[in-house]
């Protein structure tokens, strides 16, 4: 399998280069990539049906467990089918439909990307190589969604889908480093032996929500469902692979995979339910005021996802079945009904429902293959469709709580689906021919093949579910669920209660349909529009953000020199004020002093020169000053024994005083801008610094220091060293690598100065 | 104590005195010239300043720093005497 | 006996650097404080040095006074005939119990140009 | 006396600090300037300091005999001095040139690096 | 600044500065002094004879370019760190001549060093002066 | 014989002083420069294979015994840095050759550049507390030069900022070295180590660790300490940006992880706490003032601090794996975010400016330009399987391990903000069309450039943006080297012993 | 030629002063390092005329610190006691003095002498301008200091 993948990437690097030489063809090329992708997984179906579970692994991170490991049951091999499937019908759809497109082979590239990434998504045996791939379908995603980047629009949406997603995926990570630690290992395979050892840790709530938020963002689940409409902004092929077909069921795919091992709990079951509901609910609310074809789409899509993650939440092995036939299904069909709007837009110009009308004469292969996905949305037999609405009928009639009221809304919400169903696959070809921007004109067949292809498998699927699903059914849900379920899959069930539901909701679904304007004023009245609509509170919390980030940017990065020291001087004083009043000694400090006049008569010298500086409104009274207190320095340091000290003060000090005054010349006047309130404010800080520094030598001062350096210099000065001054010694002997990087620092600033006086660039120059 | 250790003291007392006063004329001015000629005795002070204070301390290693400070604090006023003179001129 | 010359001598030379710097406090105005003050300290400052070797009797040390010593006297006149002229220029008041300048108007205001006599 | 020590230190820090703070570039190069006496007198201080007895092995003999001055704390003071006059001497023509460029020496002029430009995502 | 006064007696004292530095130098082993300070004091000679005659004046007395005094102190320095390499001692390590000289006393690498300092602080020293002299002058 | 040990201080160094002998050669500067990069390289590996064999290296330097001299140390964490420093130094001195204006040139880059390197090496390898200092400041002088040279406006104002502020860090460095000796009476950091735990007063100890964590903190940008860095890292050419960005801030990292490994962990509940809470705003200040910025490089350099944030809470989680996610961070993110400037270089070649408002475009005419954008945005933004993300993921592991939620959660929030700073840029100069639509006139500006140049301005990229990536899907040998160091770093006898010749 | 070697002597002599050691060894040490100081000194010194007439110079020694010290008791007298007895003023000296030497070594001089002080020669050397702290008659002070200290240092010099 990791072969596989590594041919897939390499495929798709590889695709911009062959897509340059072979323009014309390269749709079929492309294709045959999934196609080829699709023959290797269905030839393991036997193997996979029969009860075995394929597995592979590689050594990565050993000493983090992270392993390239793979595992292909009969989930992963479902996802993996549908993901190669429909790979095969977009990627040939995409040859044709791309052809007008700028840069086609980048988006060959991103694709085969994304394909890959998201076939090693449902492979992986490894929570951290799942997440390698659930990330790289995030960016796949994004590249693909603002492919048209020109436009602001694409890029606004690719942000925020890669936000929402992206967001969640770091929620993900988090909650699979957790779940590792529960368990002690990243292989999922081997947390089904320990489901009760993790649903009883402590961490287990933390690890179920950061799943669950990594799942509803990459699922779009309320509240993150509104990225997905955004995301209508990519070529269509895009939107019918990534946005309907295989991305957004990672999320689900997730739960799924996850639920034998963490699920089965209260809070695991009821936030999938909830989350799913709500979804499932609102999504089909949304689509009701849309008019754009793949807005219609994403939003029934949508609300198929939350019945998924219902179905889920309820977990029964009814829900179970129902779950996966309804994944099946709407795979199939969403696929080739996103690939018929994609035709309706190529070749009619148009992808507003309003102004299509009677192309049944003109497109006849693809209204062949719009309502054979259409009666499949709608839930009409004998299509796949309609089994997977009957199950998650009867699978929600099992629920003990609520259950009616789940019963409604789920009515409702398809319902809704039922009427964008006759909306986007039905109307466009009936009834009058409505003028469009292009003649209308019937689709190539490398755009054809792809919406036959799937249409078609939805009805086989339909009439002969025991080939097609029943076995892939039976895996699956071992997997999910860690039993057999023993349900078979059937067409027919007779005439009862759910067949009863299944009529009421395609006759609501018509109804609406024919009173959709009459209601949509309603719900307009009803403005709930703007806090339902989708990126109402992502734009809230983005732009607040931002707004948030400039305030803070600005009160910290305020371009003030001084707010920065002094933020620098109070984080200095708080973090060790606070230590230095613990210290015991402090209050018995002795500072009883044997000063003899001549200190005495330095020290004040040096604070008299010292506020003289600081009050001098004249700049060379100022460095006058300096120049004394630099002097006072090398007295003290010559009555304390530091005639080397001494010596350099006072050479260092003439020298500095001739640069200020060579400077100076050319200095301003020395203004006062300060006014006093901010005077009184940075003495109290200057003066904390100060009575800081003091105590910090007293305190210290009154320890003993025992250096053992002293007395070894002592000793080795002379015999080793072969000199009487000990200070010069360690300059140029002991220490010698520090006098290296001195002169180094001197020489450096000596190139400063003259290239500062020299090289002036002016302000155009680079 | 004997007689120099008594004269050095007061020695040292008398430099220090002279220490403050000329410190005193530094800080009132009321020119730069006067803080500068200032500077400069401050100077030669210390350098009778250390003088007296080797004796005091019996060390002669201090001495070679009196060179130093002549040197200098004379390089010094000459600077400060450059600085004024390209100030004043036009 | 030594000690006690090198005492007297070094009190001496301190004495002369009290001097000195009561003339700077006391002295009316740039010049006449210069003039006061520079050489007293001069004086005293030797003497100090000279109370010094006499005190080592050692010849190192010696040079070393004498080497301050000259120092001293070959820069101290230097640098006040440099500050003094500074002075001058910078416009730094004469005292005005001051008899004579002869100086007035000899220094051409723009190159600094000293001329022996007025044009 | 290291009493006297451990005051001058506090205040040369007082006033190293009070200058930096200054809206005027010339004061904050003295205000850099006192802050190298500050930490050149704390290390001094802080080494604990001995009267009149310097780190010289006398001609006489081999080796130094306490008490005399740990020449440590000096060798280190004098390589800070020799950094920080360097570093001084680069900071000082620095602010000079600032000074020309930008036409003051007032550093609320001198802000345009920090400024957030205005205009809206 | 022209004054006879200061430009005579500049010319005077530079070698007279001149040889107290290197005096500084050779016994900063043993006494007070040193290279750094040496070489100071060496540039103090020369700024004092900058100030008292001209930066022109100044630079046809050094010949050298500063730039290359610093190289060169850099390079005396790094030398004293590789001698004992060749006698198989470790990095840096002192190697001494047996022989004493007066005043210098021993000679050894770390001399060598100290004489690189020297060299080293001296061209700094002129770089920034002459640098900001040259900048005074336009 | 250990001289291996000193190489990184004293190749960068000779060269420089050769190029300071030819100081009017700039052709001779060019060549020696990147000789020298190589020398370094060279030395550097050896350097690291020699330590990865033999263990913790020591040199005492002068033959005087620790801790009367001063020791170069190399452990694992030293040697790598070294690596990746002389790594950036190759990858700035080809780009230079691309990029530099002949003026700067003229005007002692080169030499500035060793020297700069020489510095950084210094404080990397030195066993010295006090030493540190003076590499610290070797360091900080070649980079103001390097940062005011050319004299612009901006740059100026830019240094003033970046030089005071830095002054004032290596005022407190300096007063903490003092107080240090004041109290143990040593400066020889493993020798320091050992008399820490006798000393009487604990709280003085703990005031001194203070210290230094401000000291060291101003120098790696950390909250609220890191107000230099956007004031000035977005002044230079791009090539000292570039360097600056790389390795400058890390030193200070490093020196905290030095001495908050080895010296001040008496006191850890105290200590590190105090470096989670820093961690956790540092992350957060910076990536929000990424945020609203709108010009790259700006974007970019708030971004260092943000992910400083990381490295500090990887420390400051003070857990085996904690530390060797910081390293791991620290490897990774200097080859990212020296990338993610150089290629910003390219693009102000190509449009003329930095300015997110200004340019667009990009991505229609240089799809490579691109790809070598997006591989290290996306790795800075943690994004699989590049090496940033394992940085992430390790440190985010090592917080969740000791139940520190809080931060993780602080951490993850700062990682999608990330993403969205890249994607920021991505859309603006990529994505977007060159609002000023004169498309074709810019492109000549970047096509009068010399191809050799571009290929000298591009290989550096290229081979950046490879490391990344061989780095995340090799993580596995950088990772196993990160946790001996980190575990070396916990360890701190044999460093100690080693050091002290015990 | 020979003042060069007449200089370098004395520096070998500073030298040995410097030094403290009074040896043949430290002697030709000082002759080498004065020998190096004076070729780097070059261009500061032109040709110039040297101390030929040292017991000349010695009687000056001396007959200047007389002044020194006679001067000075006069000025530390004024200082130490309330009233001022000055009457201070500045005066132009026309010079006898003509080399640079001849000029600065009396300026000096002058300076050195308590209550009087040269504050610049013209530039055409031909005045020296004297600041004094008592002047009584201006032209009798010129007088004294021409026939004084002008007159006795020209003995020495020539
Ligand atoms: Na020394
Ligand atoms: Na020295």
């Amino acid at each position: 399998m990791l072969n596989l993948i590594i041919i897939g990437f390499f495929a798709s690097a590889f695709a911009p280069l062959i897509y340059k030489r072979t323009k014309k063809y390269f749709g079929w090329i492309a294709a045959s990539f999934p196609l080829y992708m699709f023959i290797s997984f269905i030839l393991k179906y036997n193997e996979i049906a029969s009860g075995k579970i394929i597995k592979e692994a590689i050594s990565w991170i050993p000493s983090l467990g992270i392993n390239f490991s793979f595992l292909l049951d009969g989930l992963s091999l479902t996802f993996v089918l549908i993901i190669t499937l429909i790979g095969t019908a977009v990627f040939l759809y995409a040859g044709s439909y791309m052809k007008n497109y700028e840069h086609t082979g980048r988006f060959y590239l991103y694709i085969g990307v994304f394909m890959t990434s998201m076939i090693g998504l449902v492979l992986s045996d490894n929570m951290i190589t799942l997440f390698v791939f659930w990330e790289l379908t995030s960016i796949s995603s994004y590249l693909l969604i603002g492919f048209n980047h020109h436009k602001e629009s694409s890029r606004k949406s690719a942000l925020q889908a890669l936000l929402v997603t992206g967001g969640g995926g770091l929620a993900l990570m988090a909650g699979l480093i957790l779940l590792a630690q529960v368990s002690g290992s990243f292989e999922i395979s081997a947390l089904y032996d320990i489901h009760d050892k993790i649903v009883s840790s402590k961490l287990y709530p933390a690890v179920v929500i950061l799943i669950l938020l990594g799942a509803f963002t990459k699922s779009a689940q309320f509240p993150f469902h509104f990225w997905l409409p955004n995301a209508m902004e990519a070529p269509t092929p895009v939107s019918a692979y990534l946005h309907s077909a295989t991305m957004v069921k990672a999320g689900i795919y997730l739960i799924a995979r996850f639920n034998h091992a963490i699920g089965g709990t209260v809070i695991w079951q009821d936030t999938i339910l909830i989350a799913g509901t709500i979804t499932m609910f609102i999504a089909a609310l949304l689509a009701f005021n849309q008019t754009d074809l793949k807005k219609l789409l994403a939003y029934s899509t949508l609300s198929v996802l939350g019945t998924l993650t219902m179905l889920l939440g309820i977990g029964s092995n009814l829900a179970i079945k129902a779950f996966f036939i309804f994944l099946v299904a709407h795979s199939l069909y969403k696929g080739t009904l996103f690939l018929v709007a994609g035709i309706f837009d190529h070749k009619t110009g148009t992808r507003n429902v309003s102004m299509l009308g009677g192309l049944k004469k003109l497109l006849p292969v693809t209204m062949t293959a719009a309502l054979l996905a259409s009666f499949s949305m709608m839930g009409i037999i004998p299509l796949v469709g309609f089994i997977g609405k009957e199950t998650v009928y009867s699978s929600i009639l099992e629920v003990e709580n609520f259950r009616f009221l789940l019963l409604a809304l789920a009515v409702i919400s398809n319902a809704f689906v039922v009427m964008v169903t006759i909306l986007v696959g039905i109307k466009p070809f009936f009834g009058k021919l409505l003028p469009t921007l292009k003649p209308p004109q019937e689709a190539p067949v490398k755009m054809l093949i792809g919406p036959i292809l799937l249409a078609v498998f939805g009805l086989l699927t339909g009439l002969f579910p025991n080939v097609f699903i029943q076995k892939l059914l039976d895996r699956s849900t071992i997997s999910i669920l860690a039993e057999e379920l023993g349900i078979t899959v059937k067409l027919w069930h007779g005439f009862n209660y759910v067949l009863l539901l299944s009529f009421v909701t395609l006759l609501l679904g018509i109804g609406l349909y024919y009173f959709r304007k009459q209601i949509l004023q309603i719900l307009e009245n009803l403005s709930l529009s703007n806090y339902l609509k989708p990126s109402f509170w992502y734009e809230r919390i983005l732009n607040g953000t931002l707004s948030f980030a400039s305030l803070q940017t600005k009160i910290l990065q305020n371009g003030y020199l001084r707010y920065y020291i002094i933020f620098i001087i109070i984080t200095t004083l708080g973090l060790t004020g606070y230590t230095l009043f613990k210290i015991s000694g402090i209050g018995s400090l002795d500072i009883t002093t044997d000063l003899t006049i001549y200190e005495l008569i330095i020290g004040i010298i040096i604070i008299a020169s010292t506020f003289l500086v600081i009050t001098s409104v004249s700049r060379l009274k100022a460095i006058v000053a300096i120049g004394v207190v630099g002097f006072c320095i090398g007295i003290i340091f010559i009555l304390y024994s530091a005639p080397d000290l001494a010596l350099t003060t006072f050479a260092i000090e003439t020298l500095t005083v001739i640069l200020f005054v060579l400077v100076l010349y050319r200095l301003p006047k020395y203004l006062q801008f300060s006014n006093p309130g901010s005077k009184i404010r940075d003495a109290i800080i200057a003066a904390s610094v100060g009575i800081f520094m003091t105590m910090i030598v007293l305190l210290v001062t009154a320890g003993e220091m025992q250096s053992e350096l002293k007395k070894y210099f002592a000793e080795a000065s002379l015999a080793e060293g072969k000199g009487r001054n000990i200070v010069n010694v360690i300059l140029v002997d002991f220490r010698a690598i520090d006098t290296l990087g001195e002169i180094t620092v001197l020489a450096v600033a000596a190139i400063g100065v003259y290239a500062l006086l020299k090289l002036r660039l002016k302000e155009g120059d680079k | 104590m004997s007689f120099l250790e008594i004269a050095v003291n007061i020695s040292i007392i008398m430099i220090g005195l002279s220490l403050i006063l000329i410190f005193i004329r530094l800080a009132i001015g009321p020119t730069i010239e006067d803080r500068i000629v200032a500077l400069d005795l401050l100077a030669a002070n210390a350098i009778g300043f250390v003088a007296v204070y080797a004796i005091q301390n019996k060390t002669t290693t201090f001495l070679d720093v009196g060179i130093i400070v002549a040197l200098l604090a004379f390089l010094g006023t000459v600077a400060f005497a450059y600085y004024l003179e390209r100030r004043t001129r036009k | 006996m030594m000690e006690v010359i090198s005492g007297i001598i070094i009190l001496l030379g301190s004495f002369f650097i009290l001097v000195s710097a009561i003339g700077l406090i006391r002295m009316p105005d740039l010049f006449t404080r210069m003039s006061a003050t520079t050489k007293a300290s001069t004086l005293g400052v030797g003497l100090v040095l000279l109370g010094t070797a006499l005190f080592w009797q050692d010849i190192g040390i010696s040079a070393r006074a004498i080497i301050i010593v000259s120092f001293i006297f070959l820069t101290a006149p230097v640098a006040a005939h440099i500050i003094g002229r500074a002075a001058y220029f910078d416009k730094v008041p004469l005292w005005d119990k001051t008899k004579v300048d002869e100086l007035k108007g000899r220094y051409d205001e723009k190159s600094h140009e000293l001329k022996s006599k007025e044009d | 006396m290291t009493f006297l020590l451990a005051i001058l230190v506090g205040v040369l820090y007082s006033a190293g600090i009070y200058m930096i703070l200054r809206r005027s570039l010339v004061k904050v190069i003295i205000g850099l300037i006192f802050l190298g006496y500050a930490a050149n007198l704390l290390i001094f201080a802080i080494g604990r300091i001995t009267k009149g007895i310097p780190a010289f092995i006398p001609a006489d003999s081999e080796k130094l005999v306490e008490p005399f001055a740990d020449p440590l704390p000096q060798a280190l003071i004098l390589t800070a001095i020799v950094i920080g006059f360097g570093v001084q001497a680069f900071a000082i023509v620095l602010f000079k040139r600032a000074y020309q460029t930008v036409g003051t020496d007032d550093l609320d002029e001198m802000k345009s690096t920090d400024e957030l430009k205005e205009d809206k995502q | 600044m022209f004054s006879i006064i200061l430009s005579t007696a500049s010319r005077y004292l530079l070698p007279l500065m001149l040889i107290f530095s290197f005096f500084l130098f050779l016994r900063g082993h043993n006494e007070p002094g040193g290279g750094f300070v040496g070489g100071l004091v060496a540039a103090a000679a020369y700024a004092l004879y900058l100030i008292a005659n001209g930066i022109e004046e100044a630079k046809l007395l050094l010949r050298a370019e500063p730039i290359k005094l610093i190289a060169l102190g850099l390079f005396f320095a790094i030398v004293s760190t590789f001698l004992s390499l060749m006698t198989g001692q470790d990095f840096m390590t002192g190697i001494w001549a047996k022989n004493e000289f007066p005043v210098i006393g021993k000679v050894g690498t770390p001399l060598l060093f100290d004489l690189g300092v020297y060299f080293l602080v001296l061209g700094i020293v002129l770089k920034i002066i002459f640098s900001l002299a040259e900048e005074d002058n336009k | 014989m250990n001289l291996i040990i000193v190489l990184p201080i004293i190749v960068p160094l000779l060269f420089a002083v050769i190029m300071l002998f030819f100081w009017k050669n700039i052709k001779a500067h060019k060549i020696l420069n990147v000789i020298a990069s190589i020398c370094s390289l060279a030395v550097a590996i050896i350097l690291i294979s020699n330590v990865n064999t033999l263990g913790i290296l020591a040199l005492q330097v002068g033959s005087w015994q620790a801790p009367f001299g001063i020791s170069i140390v190399a452990d694992l964490l030293t040697s790598i840095m070294v690596l990746i420093t002389s790594v950036i130094g190759l990858a700035t001195a080809i780009y230079s050759l691309g990029s530099m204006d002949e003026q700067r040139e003229k005007f002692f880059y080169y030499p500035l550049l060793q020297f700069l390197l020489m510095g950084i090496n210094g404080a990397f390898l030195t066993g010295d507390i006090f030493n540190l200092y003076v590499w610290f400041e070797v360091m900080l002088i070649s980079s103001f030069v390097l940062l005011a040279l050319g004299g612009k406006r901006e740059q100026l104002e830019g240094a003033i900022k970046y030089v005071t502020l830095n002054l004032l860090s290596s005022a407190i460095f300096l007063a903490a070295v003092g107080i240090l000796y004041g109290i143990v009476g040593t400066l020889n950091m493993a020798d320091v180590a050992r008399k820490i735990p006798f000393v009487e007063e604990k709280e003085l100890v703990t005031v001194v660790s203070f210290l230094f964590m401000v000291a060291f903190g101003i120098k790696a940008a950390v909250f609220p300490l890191f107000f230099w860095l956007p004031a000035s890292y977005h002044t230079p050419p791009i090539a000292v940006s570039a360097i600056f960005a790389g390795l400058l801030t890390k030193v200070g990292v490093y020196a905290l992880i030095r001495v908050f490994t080895l010296i001040f962990i008496q006191d850890t509940n105290f200590t590190h706490t105090v470096l989670l809470v820093i961690a956790g705003f540092t992350m957060l200040t910076g990536v929000l003032g990424a945020a609203s910025q709108n010009d790259m490089r700006k974007i970019l350099s708030f971004h260092i601090i943000s992910q400083i944030g990381y490295m500090i809470m990887g420390l400051a989680l003070f857990s085996p794996l904690a530390i060797a996610g910081a390293i791991f961070y620290i490897i990774h993110h200097i080859i990212v975010k020296t990338n993610l400037f150089l290629v910003s270089g390219v693009v102000d070649k190509m449009k003329g400016s930095f300015n997110l408002k200004k340019i667009g475009g990009l991505y229609r005419y240089y799809p490579l330009l691109g790809l070598l954008f997006l591989i290290p945005a996306l790795s800075l933004a943690g994004i699989p399987p590049l090496s940033g993300f394992w940085a992430k993921f390790v440190v985010i592991k090592a917080g969740l391990e000791i139940d520190q939620a809080l931060i993780v959660i602080v951490a993850l929030v700062v990682g999608i903000l990330t993403l969205f700073s890249m994607t920021k840029i991505w859309n603006e100069a990529f994505w977007k069309d060159d609002p000023k639509g004169n498309e074709n006139k810019i492109i000549d500006s970047f096509s009068a450039i010399k191809l050799s140049k571009k290929v000298l301005m591009f290989s550096p990229i290229i081979i950046l943006a490879l490391i990344t990536i061989i780095i995340g899907f090799n993580a596995e040998p950088f990772f196993n080297f990160a946790n001996n160091a980190a575990s070396q770093l916990l360890n701190p006898s044999e460093y100690i012993s080693k050091v002290l010749g015990l | 030629m020979k003042n060069q070697f007449l200089l370098n002597i004395l520096l070998a002599i500073a030298w040995m002063l410097l030094t403290g050691e009074l040896t043949v060894e430290n002697f030709i040490e000082g002759l080498i390092i004065g020998y190096l100081i004076l070729w780097i000194s070059k261009s500061a010194l032109g040709g110039t005329k040297y101390f030929k007439k040292i017991p000349k110079a010695i009687g000056f020694f001396f007959y200047f610190i007389k002044e020194l010290i006679v001067a000075n008791l006069k000025v530390a007298f004024d200082i130490v006691t309330p009233k001022d007895y000055m009457q201070p003023g500045i005066i132009a000296v026309p010079l006898d003095a003509e080399t640079d030497m001849e000029i600065t070594l009396l300026a000096n001089l002058i300076t050195l002498t308590p209550g009087s002080l040269s504050l610049d020669v013209s530039r055409d050397k031909k005045t020296l301008y004297v600041h004094s702290l008592y002047i009584e008659d201006a032209d009798e002070l010129r007088k004294i200091i021409k026939q004084g200290l002008e007159r006795k240092l020209l003995e020495v010099l020539r």
